[in-house]
């Protein structure tokens, strides 16, 4: 909706591209063939009701679950796997820990329940990824740590430690925790859902500056107000396939019947 | 975990990924080194002509040596049982609200843990000559109700067990305790909003769940006892299996031989409580371990797991965790 | 069906000494000596006594793994006969012997040197004088000369006198300065037998019988020279028992002059230590 | 928990209820009689005459008993801290995705779980016997590389910590392993979202918190090895502290008082690494046990406990569990 | 609202009725003097901020907490403790571990976490109370909890254990399982709170079939639209104290300001 400086450059390389992708867990097939691309500094949103593959689609990106079929780029690069020279073939090959890692990278994520490092302090769960996977200098990563939680609106709560603080709080620092990362896009997986009624509204908040600020959001919620309010584009899932796909308009005039049944749920 | 089935593939997914795997030569070199090693260890066991196999194979069913199993295995059943019951009782008291039953059981791990268990036996066979009679009556004067001769009551055999049992029930109290306490608080107010008394809601609702995380340790500790029990030639009680391979070979100035018949008896019992150890696993997961049916909404987390995300499960993380980490 | 016994062939090579007792049956009571142990075991009719069954030849425990056997429990027997009381065996830890004599058991009989220091905790009734070997690999490939030892290993059991004086001669050479000898000591003497069968120690020390033992039984190792530093071994009494220290001293007196004592101790191969006087706390103890 | 203040004894509540406790005679009763027991015990322990504590007190503090404790301590020390690094590469081997390294972890932990530490000292103390040379070269063939005399490395001492740290190591793979398995696997997820490595999520994430369940049964098995070291005469190494005090005992045919002597100094020891194992919990709980401050929203569940109701904290179920359990 | 046969009887003694309520934690004082009447048949919702003492109000009811001060009747008869005679005084006395079960029969009670027993299985789950703690026989509590179950609409569920289920279906159990000892009273704990949002209409239906059915409930819970509906009466609690109190009416005209402020959040 607001400060799409790419978006609107239909040559720009998409952020985020799946292209016909499956994933199985044993035999139980998840996702059924889901195309979708995220242009740069767009907030996508993804509904669908539970077991949709919801989840799984972030988590592919995020290369925490491994492809069955089909391709992810991100920033027009295929992710998980690269072409090599086999016999004069060309073929597949698993990207390594490193290569994996440098493209996750990219990628900010920000889960349910949180999942901060509940040994270390706000301050040190921020500075933890800068420090050591970025070799960034203690004071300089202390700096920037500071600066992601004040963004946040938690510069009072530098040195408590997870425990202590609210839910709220809690979502907020694995928010500055993301970003310290300095990513190009930003995966949120149900942020608010484990949170009291109340809470809500501060990592909503939280959210809502980042998109104003142009970062590349992806984010699962059930949250339809937000949705309506933020979102460049709605995807909407179900038995892991795209039913319906569109601008923040088809939330109210939604025209696959398994939409509407579940608009009428969630509402 | 590592011979998992590749997802999916029975179905039929047009554009299947076929990708070679990551080359990673950590793992593989560690394993030839590993594989080497173990090679050359067999044969240099099986070469070896100190070991003096012939003699292994005649005495390894020697009737003493299969009478020491007996005693061996009748000595840990017996001491493992009575500790384990000892230790419930400790670990409760340990969290009483009465400071006396508190500090005897604290006393009574410190002290039983803080000495070694040979001493502890060598005292329990001494026991009737450091206490010659065993009476009830009042304590601090001479009035007597009814008293025994200790000697005929602390026979070796009961010395024996009675030592291993109270030394071994401080180390499990510690053990039932962690177990006890990791049972998620929820369960016990659960039970209480239900009507159930404090002793129902131990027996029922604690202790059953509370076993899933005492039995592995426990197993550790059952194995060690096993072999624990050589040590009641302090007591004097020598019919156990490591005094029977001991005695053959001070008569025959045989050591080493004998001592592989003793290793390999206490592998093959080690084996077997192994098994038994797995299907009490199995036995008190249940309703742990099973895979939810169906749909799955948003699940309750098992006691003593965080909830995480819904598809998190123990096996995919460590795959996730320890894939490599070899390298 | 599996089970197996060595009863049926021994003697065919695993065993090279005897291993059955010498038969006591014969031996008569001495009512004058039996009066003098009423106030004790008369109760019972029974004469215990404490061993420790691991020092073959001395004691140990038969091939079916449960009958002690040994000079001293044929010993044993043999006073139970003449204060005319059945013997009965206690096997024991050797930490436990001391204590419970004279009460879970009137003697310990268990190839105890006889020493000042111990004097001070039983009373002692002097009836065998074991000397010590020195017993090295056969044809002694080292060239072990026990006379100096600096710069080899000595094995020997925990807890004997010849652990003590192989620290003696450690630390011996220490101050003259040589080379160090050290010393291993092994919880049974079959360990240190083997130690130095195996050539993991260079010579082992022992009591003369339990070395003559040692060489009969393992294969490539034979004694070096004769038997050194003679010591007196003692029946252990409780402490300032001396109605029992008489009974057992006149007993194991009247043994030695019907030669009996002497039979025994031929039956085992180990006549050379025999003594001609049985004595209550000794006062010369070599 | 029991002596704990009355809530809100500070605060001014106008109708505040001030009830008899409910009578218990159970506890009452039962503490009595444990009371009663324990000081019949301790009058025992200092009347009875075989005890001779003058005895005691005159080697508590002899030169060789106070060495012993030395070489005690130092075996203890060095053969954890080499069995618990191990440990810890066994407890991840255990879960490799090779097939080869899994194997081989999985037949390290039932080998020296399954024989006696006894019998596998004797053969670390034979092992120049049985190996004369240890070499690098090319397995099962002349070629060598490198080789160095066995017996000048495996000496008494070096072979006395490695058999009780190869043996120790087994038992605390299992242990680390539960500990690992227990971290909440959404920690990894996370981890790895933000870039981090397989080895470095272990070290700066998982262990971090492992450690917390990895203590407290590290702590039991700490406290057997300072037993345990006694074995060691199997090697023979004869330096420790129950070594020290038999060869004083066997001298003097006192072995009672210098058992004691040794139990003094074992309970000594024990109780120094008691203290350090709360501290090192309480370092490794950095995080889990602190109370919320101020407003408290909903809270994470922490790692590997429960959500449940916001006020349930681990502290208040126990006392319900355990308050009157013992009546 | 609905079937109330008691409550237009104003001569009926309470179901439940608070007196001065004060609960202290150590020194902090979470109950500050609470007053509440909840009259036989009705349904009760309690509205507040988290922290504001919803929770330890009904674990003082069911006696998972130890007032401090004031009284709690359950059928006009005092909780937790008796009068007895002591030097000729009539003084308190806490009632023991027997007489405690006996009061808390009477009360069925419905966490936020479900809390079943994960190594029962529903059925067993449901059986365990009558059978443990009534001495029914064996297969007539099995005929109770099946009909228990059936009534909540799980009666093909009988056999799984709780981690088969899904969070509605848990709940649901949990429900079965308090009503299965037939209590006078029940009490939620933000029973739906836990639950997605599509799962959360199951439970809050059921909830609605046992109001229509006359039970007296204590329900704490953010769904609003549940207590328009099915609530008799609305007590808002805030900082310890009760803000408001009224009629279903009173959410869509609150008086208070802090009420008004928590509408607002939690609409
Ligand atoms: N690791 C796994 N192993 C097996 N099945 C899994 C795994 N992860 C997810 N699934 C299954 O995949 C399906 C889709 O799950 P997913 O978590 O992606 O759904 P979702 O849309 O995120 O739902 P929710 O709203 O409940 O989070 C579900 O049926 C789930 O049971
Ligand atoms: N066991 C306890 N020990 C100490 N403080 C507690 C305990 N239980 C609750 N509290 C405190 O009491 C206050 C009220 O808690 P309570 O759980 O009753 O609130 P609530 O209204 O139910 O909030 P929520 O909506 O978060 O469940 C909180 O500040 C809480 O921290
Ligand atoms: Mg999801
Ligand atoms: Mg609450």
């Amino acid at each position: 909706m607001m400060s799409n400086t790419t978006k609107d450059n239909p040559k720009a390389v998409p952020a985020v591209k799946a292209i016909q992708v499956h994933k199985a867990f044993g035999d139980l097939h998840v996702l059924k063939g889901v195309d979708m691309t995220v242009e740069p500094g767009s907030v996508t949103v993804i509904l669908g009701p539970s077991g949709s593959g919801k989840s799984t689609l972030l988590r592919l990106i995020n290369q925490l679950e491994t492809l069955t079929g089909g391709e992810i780029d991100v920033d027009g690069e295929m992710i998980g796997y690269k072409y090599v020279e086999k016999n004069g073939q060309r073929v597949l090959q698993t990207l390594n820990d490193k290569e994996v890692a440098a493209q996750r990278a990219k990628l900010g994520m920000v889960f349910q329940r949180f999942n901060l490092f509940p040994h270390m302090t706000a301050l040190e769960n921020v500075m933890e990824a800068p420090v050591h996977v970025q070799h960034m200098g203690k004071q300089e990563a202390k700096e920037l740590a500071i600066h992601e939680l004040e963004r946040v609106g938690l510069g009072e709560r530098l040195d408590y430690y997870p425990s202590q603080l609210s839910g709220g709080q809690q979502q907020r620092v694995a928010i500055a925790r993301a970003l310290a990362m300095k990513p190009e896009i930003m995966l949120f997986d149900e942020p608010t859902s484990a949170l009291d009624p109340e809470l809500v509204g501060e990592v909503l908040n939280v959210m809502l500056g980042l998109a104003r600020d142009g970062m590349t959001m992806i984010v699962v919620t059930h949250e339809i107000g937000f949705a309506r309010e933020v979102a460049d584009q709605i995807v909407f899932m179900d038995g892991g396939v795209v039913v319906e796909q569109g601008g923040p308009e088809i939330i109210d005039n939604p025209t696959e019947p398994r939409f509407k049944d579940f608009l009428q749920h969630v509402l | 975990m590592a011979n998992k089935q590749v997802d999916g593939e029975n179905l039929d997914i047009p554009n299947r990924i076929k990708a070679l795997p990551v080359r990673r030569t950590g793992p593989v070199v560690a394993a030839i080194v590993v594989a080497l090693f173990a090679a050359m260890l067999v044969q240099g066991l099986i070469t070896n002509p100190r070991f003096e196999w012939h003699i292994v194979w005649k005495y390894l069913f020697n009737e003493n040596v299969l009478e020491g199993i007996k005693y061996t295995l009748l000595l840990t059943v017996i001491s493992m049982a009575i500790a384990i019951v000892l230790a419930v009782l400790l670990a409760i008291m340990r969290k009483s609200i009465n400071p006396v039953l508190r500090g005897v059981s604290w006393f009574y791990i410190w002290f039983f843990r803080g000495t070694p268990v040979y001493t502890q036996l060598v005292f329990w066979g001494l026991f009737a000559v450091l206490v010659p009679r065993i009476g009830i009556g009042i304590p601090f004067t001479s009035v007597e109700f009814w008293s025994i001769d200790s000697q005929s009551v602390i026979t070796a055999f009961n010395a024996a067990w009675l030592g291993l049992a109270l030394n071994e029930a401080a180390y499990l109290a510690e053990i039932v305790r962690a177990g006890l306490e990791a049972v998620d608080p929820g369960q016990t107010e659960a039970a209480k909003a239900l009507g159930m008394k404090r002793t129902l809601i131990m027996r029922r609702i604690i202790l059953p769940q509370a076993m899933r995380i005492i039995i592995p340790p426990t197993g550790n500790e059952f194995i060690g006892m096993l072999k624990t029990t050589s040590l009641v030639n302090a007591v004097p009680f020598t019919l156990e299996l490591q005094f029977a391979t001991t005695a053959i070979s001070t008569r025959l100035y045989k050591p080493i031989p004998l001592l592989i018949v003793a290793c390999i008896w206490y592998l093959v019992i080690t084996s077997i409580l192994m098994v038994i150890q797995s299907r009490l696993e199995k036995h008190f997961g249940k309703g742990f371990d099973a895979r939810p049916i169906g749909a799955r909404g948003k699940r309750t987390p098992l006691p003593g797991k965080t909830a995480g995300e819904p598809k998190d499960d123990v096996n995919k993380h460590n795959e996730a965790v320890f894939t490599g980490m070899t390298a | 069906a599996c089970g197996t016994t060595d009863t049926a062939d021994s003697g065919s090579g695993d065993s090279k000494t005897a291993t059955t007792g010498y038969d006591v049956s014969s031996i008569a009571k001495d009512d004058e000596l039996a009066k003098l142990v009423e106030g004790n075991t008369v109760k019972s009719g029974e004469l215990s006594v404490g061993m420790e069954l691991s020092y073959a030849p001395a004691e140990f425990l038969a091939e079916d793994g449960k009958t002690p056997t040994g000079y001293d429990v044929d010993l044993s027997k043999a006073i139970g006969k003449v204060l005319g009381l059945k013997t009965k065996i206690v096997s024991s830890m050797f930490d436990t012997i001391v204590p419970s004599v004279g009460t879970k058991y009137d003697l310990g009989i268990t190839a105890m040197t006889i020493t000042k220091e111990r004097m001070d905790s039983v009373d002692f009734v002097s009836y065998y004088r074991a000397g010590s070997t020195w017993t090295v690999q056969k044809g002694n490939p080292k060239k072990i000369d026990s006379s100096d030892l600096c710069g080899n290993k000595i094995a020997v059991q925990t807890g004997t006198v010849q652990e003590d004086e192989a620290n003696k001669i450690a630390k011996q050479c220490k101050a003259d300065g040589k080379k160090n000898a050290e010393v291993v000591s092994y919880k049974r003497q079959a360990e240190a037998a083997t130690a130095v069968a195996t050539g993991k120690a260079d010579t082992f020390y022992a009591d003369s019988p339990v070395a003559g033992y040692a060489i009969a039984q393992t294969d490539g190792l034979e004694a070096l020279g004769k038997d050194v530093g003679v010591v007196k071994e003692g029946i252990a009494i409780q402490k300032g028992n001396t109605k029992m220290d008489a009974a057992v001293q006149k007993a194991v007196q009247k043994l030695m002059d019907d030669g009996t004592y002497m039979k025994i101790l031929k039956h085992w191969g180990v006549e050379s230590g025999a003594l001609d006087k049985a004595e209550v706390n000794p006062t010369d103890l070599d």
